[in-house]
């Protein structure tokens, strides 16, 4: 075990940091989330002039060649910046799908461009009738001449409006709840019959309805092995926990700065609030918390290249249960503490604790990962 | 010593009820099953109707139109009308000016308001915080110099909800500066809201609504007749108002008729296969949910007769406290629940793309409008002095440290 | 609804308080524990001579005709003095078994003589496989010409050892599992083939394991009907919970009392914990616990007569969890807030600690209570 | 930045798990798997073995007989004694007056009690606390007065736990009481315990068990060549022992075994006509640990591994506090899981009769001793500071309030 990190790491993170230091206060966000995109074009190009966007790709594919350390330390700037561009759909989960199934002709033709900044992308899994379950699909893929036809909707689909292309899970075989016959498809998000119907979410971020009818996908576009793409899904949910766990633990961090700052500065009976007893142990929790949900963020982060699938899923699980719950009661307690002010849409911290309220409950809430704990109980 | 509800109780409970049913508006109570806050229309129709009943000044003496009820009806009364869910009286007309108009106000006064205010032909609003004075109230600096027959009010509030629907508002200003002690430079005046100086800035909360201001005074002329009591004994009239039996504060029905809002929506989600309300665990969530807001209706029922044997009108009750602070944790868990429910579609703010489609689904409506309950009940622990300030006064008042 | 205890209340209270004010200081119950019994048997007298062991016995039975609310009042001041005494199993669970199923025979046998001191009894019910289950009873009794013999054995019996008589439970028929055939006996401890192994209990309150081999009962010694005992079980430890709620309660203030005093005499950093905020707050959480579980207790007295079976059932069920909650709450804080010395056999904090911790799965615990009511969620 | 266990560090887990295996005397596993403490005799006899084996002084310098481990492998070390489960070292002689030796003590003192302290030849205890000087340590009073070439002790110790076994005693004395500051004028001496005028006096704690005691002084004569570092610069010694790398402090194998110990009753006990094992409730509460566990795993193992890196020797590492705030809160979590699964089993003091009775029964036997550990082990978040106490740090030193 080494928790320090290297020389590279911490030159990605300082150069991470500077660029949203100066690109990403709170009130330049605001100019993005105004933008029609809902985010800034123009910080996803200098995303991808820092090599930001080809972090976890291999060199060959214009990538960083970065590890599941190096998203968590780039998730964790962004979550202190809450940052809105299409980040996690693009390079995290999309990319985590080609990464592990893409064949070569996929990898070249994608990988370089998301890296480029050239091409955006979002994954369309989640159906409404799921909820949480991943084998819940109802989707369809049926065969047509040598080509796919893809009918049926996806829900909550992140920057789905955003992307170029968009990773979609149908079936083409077994039914609603089977582990089999799921199949992963590549479709360009102009395709004739895909319908998209996008909406700003809780957390500032943009997310959209995807409607698919008759939708016609080559074999070429068929991402990993027909019938088997769970176990791929899988991979990209797990990459997508241990990416929002960094994303959490750099919003813990900046609500636990501004609580911090604002005990020092706001008097109340003729003193400063975090001169009382009461305060300052909430301010304790409050970072005890930070320090235990970033325990958790590393345990998913050193998890999810574990080639044991049942110790893999059990390690994600803890991490994500223990990281939600870390950033549900930072973000409460920072609410509290800031008192009338962090109720107000025009301060940071609330925008911090919405962040938090959707990340928890994206790929599973911690009821559901507790729940399939509680079933390895013997 | 007889803990049970008493026959009379019991049709009390059954009568309000009735009446409820019968008489609340359909939009209004289906839009509020949904999770949504009333709107402005919706609270001054529905307090129009109870105050044709005669039910709108629900704790005022019966010759100010009160109905005479006893402590344990007024919980009944209030609990059924949150249960229903129907919109809550404007608790400004009702709890708060009411009570300080028939304590301190002038027979004048009295007449001019009280039944515009029960029958919410005025809609008044609370301008007591400011932003250097939160929890600490006494520090407020809003100054009211007197001028001939009238004051000449300039400074700031916050916080001020429903200022923006409001006609009147009753501030608390200070007129003497030089003061000994801060509390005794403060009076209390009515403001009528269309006087020039007064500007209402929106503040938007996070969950996206406008309920909040910002209320600025810029030499606003307010009449001598419209000072409640006498000049500097302002601070007499915040206690008794603050202080005043707090029937209510606890809202447990909203607790209640939330619980219910989310065991309604876990029988359409699913849950491993299964919909969400067979799952153990959420039953169970449920179930110690409903310990604990027994527990609280308990205590409740047990502070309001209490204070009614004590006939302890505006001392402060430091047990309502515990009111707050129980009825405050429990409506943060359950929207806390409903929101769990609401699972990923919690996530969208539904509720404004499904107007703007015109594309009704309850569903994704309840989400969406329960997670704005959620989002806007984290304030819950802050109004009316935070859960800290209140485990404070319990600390002097009852354990007397 | 009226929360005001009655004239005759306040004067039943008066006495109990006054008498174990000069009779059952902390280092006076050491005495009485000392004692081979375990508990005063000259005490108990003294509890004859006010009455009290009469408090829920009609007058003709030389009782103070008392209700729910009465018991509670005087379990509550036993609460406060840690009583040893067995009145919550000869008054409590057996009188509760005898005023709802007893014959006049036998209610006119049995009633007078615990009123006025003479019998003391014992409820033997649970069997060490049933945990908390009422229905799972293998001890049996078999018909033999016009009497019973019973076999079996019934454990952590409270004050087994003391009582004259003993209120057993044995399957007439039914598997081990089954409502019906569950059938009450009356059995004098000195019958033949009884045989009892006590302890000293947590609590410092004495208890017993029971071996029944062949004890010979007489049908007159049937209590209620053949085969259907369970219903006057439900009773028995329905009165039983709203007892040992009161007890509980008074337990709570006795603790609350003792932090509260410690909070303002002990000197740490030059000024007594009690003007640390944080010690202050957590008396606020301690008396806020105390109020809610008393609220608990009145609820659980005021439906422990409703004829409604499932209401009955269901808001026992509420209060006993409640109470439990604000028991362990309030008895853990109070060993916190004392620090070393809590932890110490010489101080009181600690027995109370235990008793609460005894009383809490009297009768089934808060998880058992919480799966009843869990089932009712529709 | 590589988060996984390395190869090596597997290796050293397996390593050690085996030796455990292979070489912890069976009769003292079984009392410890039942959950009762270890005996004297228990702890003495495991130590030595380990002594042998040279991991005895785990944590020391390799000159003074340690390992030469890096923190990572000595939080191995530690979390698979506990779970074994088997004795913990004497934590007085290893990681407290061990360190103290080795820093401040003299060649002679070194050469005299390290290797016996390794050995477990002498039983050492710590006499810090006093009736009036719990939390606020530096207000101790025992005094010692120099005469030629010893000191006259005079005063009472308190919560001096395992002191009826000990041979010798580690005390903080005022050897100044004029000084400036508290802090100042307070040694560090060692006491033979056979020393004429020393009394022990057992505490009975909570649990009925004799592990506290109280310890009085009276006239009790100590050579000068027993002290530790300066005269009145006792503190410094007192401040790097307390301070000094708090490995284990969290002791999270102890909760780990308490947790593994509750899942193996729930399989014997039942729970509504099943195994408790099978009850839902029981397995999120589990599952829910497991999840604490963990956090509070990967939080230890950066902290030591920083403390490591920083070569922090003796400055007290805030961070530690967060171990003990939590490894306390796990350990009092764990055992309350313990006693609710024995249920009603929990009531009875079984362990004493059955002992009486002779007659052995491994479920009562493990429900009675999981019950005393969890009441002995209310007692976690008062010792070594209490939780409170470690916020206060924490707010100072981490947050800098």
């Amino acid at each position: 075990m080494d928790f320090e990190p290297s020389e590279d790491q911490r030159l990605l993170v300082e150069s991470v940091t500077r660029m949203l230091g100066d690109t990403y206060g709170f009130a330049q966000r605001k100019t993005y989330m105004a933008l029609p995109e809902g985010y800034s074009p123009a910080i996803w190009l200098q995303f991808a002039e820092q090599g930001l966007l080809g972090v976890p790709f291999a060199e060959e594919y214009g990538g960083f060649g970065g590890g599941a350390e190096d998203v968590m330390l780039v998730m964790q700037a962004f979550g202190r910046a809450l940052v809105l561009e299409p980040y996690l759909s693009t390079v995290v989960l999309a990319g985590t799908a080609l990464n592990v199934a893409g064949n070569l002709d996929q990898k070249a033709a994608i990988l370089p461009a998301i890296a480029e900044g050239s091409l955006k992308m979002a994954f369309a899994h989640s159906e409404r009738q799921a909820r949480y379950d991943l084998t819940d699909v109802v989707t369809t893929a049926t065969r047509n001449g040598s080509g796919w036809v893809l009918d049926g909707s996806k829900t909550v689909v992140s920057h789905g409006e955003a992307a170029d292309k968009i990773v979609v899970s149908a079936r083409t075989g077994g039914d609603r709840h089977d582990s089999d016959g799921i199949t992963l498809f590549l479709v360009d998000a102009s395709a004739a019959g895909v319908a998209r119907r996008g909406y700003i979410g809780r957390d500032d971020t943009r997310a959209a309805d995807i409607a698919l009818a008759n939708v016609p996908v080559s074999d070429a576009d068929v991402l990993g092995e027909v019938g088997n793409g769970l176990p791929i899904i899988q991979r990209v949910v797990e990459a997508g926990i241990a990416a929002t766990a960094g994303e959490t633990v750099g919003a813990m961090e900046a609500m636990n700065e501004m609580t911090l700052e604002y005990s020092k500065t706001r008097v109340q009976f003729g003193n400063p609030i975090g001169s009382y007893q009461v305060v300052q142990h909430r301010l304790a929790d409050m970072f005890m918390a930070q320090e235990q949900g970033r325990g958790m963020a590393m345990l998913a982060t050193m998890s999810i290249d574990n080639p044991d699938d049942a110790a893999r899923a059990h390690d994600i699980a803890l991490a994500k249960v223990g990281i939600a719950q870390a950033g549900r009661y930072v973000s409460q307690s920072a609410v509290q503490m800031h008192g009338g002010i962090g109720m107000t849409e025009e301060y940071a911290v609330g925008h911090y604790f919405r962040r938090c309220m959707v990340i928890e409950r994206l790929f599973g809430d911690p009821a559901y990962y507790l729940n399939r704990l509680a079933a390895e109980v013997a | 010593m007889d803990l049970r509800f008493t026959p009379e109780e019991r049709a009390f409970r059954e009568e309000v009820r009735t009446f409820i049913r019968e008489n609340l508006p359909a939009d209004t109570r289906d839009r509020m099953k949904l999770g949504h806050p009333p709107r402005k229309e919706d609270t001054v129709r529905w307090q129009r109707i109870l105050n044709a009943k005669g039910w709108a000044a629900f704790s005022w003496p019966t010759e100010w139109g009160g109905p005479g009820w006893t402590a344990i009806q007024k919980m009944i009364f209030l609990e059924e009308n949150l249960m229903a869910p129907a919109p809550e009286l404007l608790s400004f007309n009702i709890t708060m000016l009411g009570p300080v108009l028939i304590q301190f106000g002038t027979e004048a006064q009295k007449k001019r308001f009280l039944p515009r205010a029960a029958n919410l032909d005025d809609w008044w609003c609370q301008g007591f915080s400011e932003p250097g004075a939160g929890s600490d109230l006494a520090s407020l600096k809003t100054a009211a110099k007197l001028d001939g027959d009238h004051y000449v009010v300039n400074g700031q509030k916050i916080w001020t909800s429903t200022a923006h629907h409001a006609d009147w508002c009753f501030v608390l200003v200070r007129t003497d500066p030089n003061a000994r002690k801060r509390q005794e430079g403060i009076s209390f005046l009515l403001v009528d809201m269309k006087t020039p100086g007064v500007t209402v800035r929106p503040i938007i909360s996070i969950d996206g609504s406008h309920h909040l201001n910002e209320v600025f005074f810029d030499d606003v002329k307010v009449p001598v007749d419209m000072r409640i009591h006498a000049e500097n004994k302002g601070w007499d009239v915040a206690k008794y108002l603050l202080g005043n039996e707090r029937t209510g504060i606890a809202r447990l029905g909203k607790s209640r008729e939330r619980v219910n809002a989310a065991v309604a929506m876990a029988r359409d989600v699913n849950f491993g296969g299964q919909p969400l309300i067979q799952d153990q665990t959420f039953r169970q969530r449920v179930a110690q949910l409903q310990v604990d807001m027994k527990a609280l209706e308990i205590t409740q029922y047990r502070v309001v007769s209490a204070y009614d044997k004590a006939k302890g009108g505006g001392k402060p009750d430091p047990l309502s406290s515990v009111l707050k602070v129980k009825g405050t944790e429990l409506l943060q868990a359950t929207t806390e629940l409903a929101v769990d429910v609401a699972g990923p579609m919690a996530t969208p703010i539904w509720a404004r793309e499904l107007e703007a489609l015109n594309e009704p689904d309850d569903l994704l409506e309840a989400a969406s409008a329960g997670t704005g309950s959620y989002l806007m009940l984290r304030a819950a622990s802050i109004y009316g002095g935070t859960n800290e300030i209140q485990k404070n006064i319990l600390t002097k008042a009852v354990l007397g440290l």
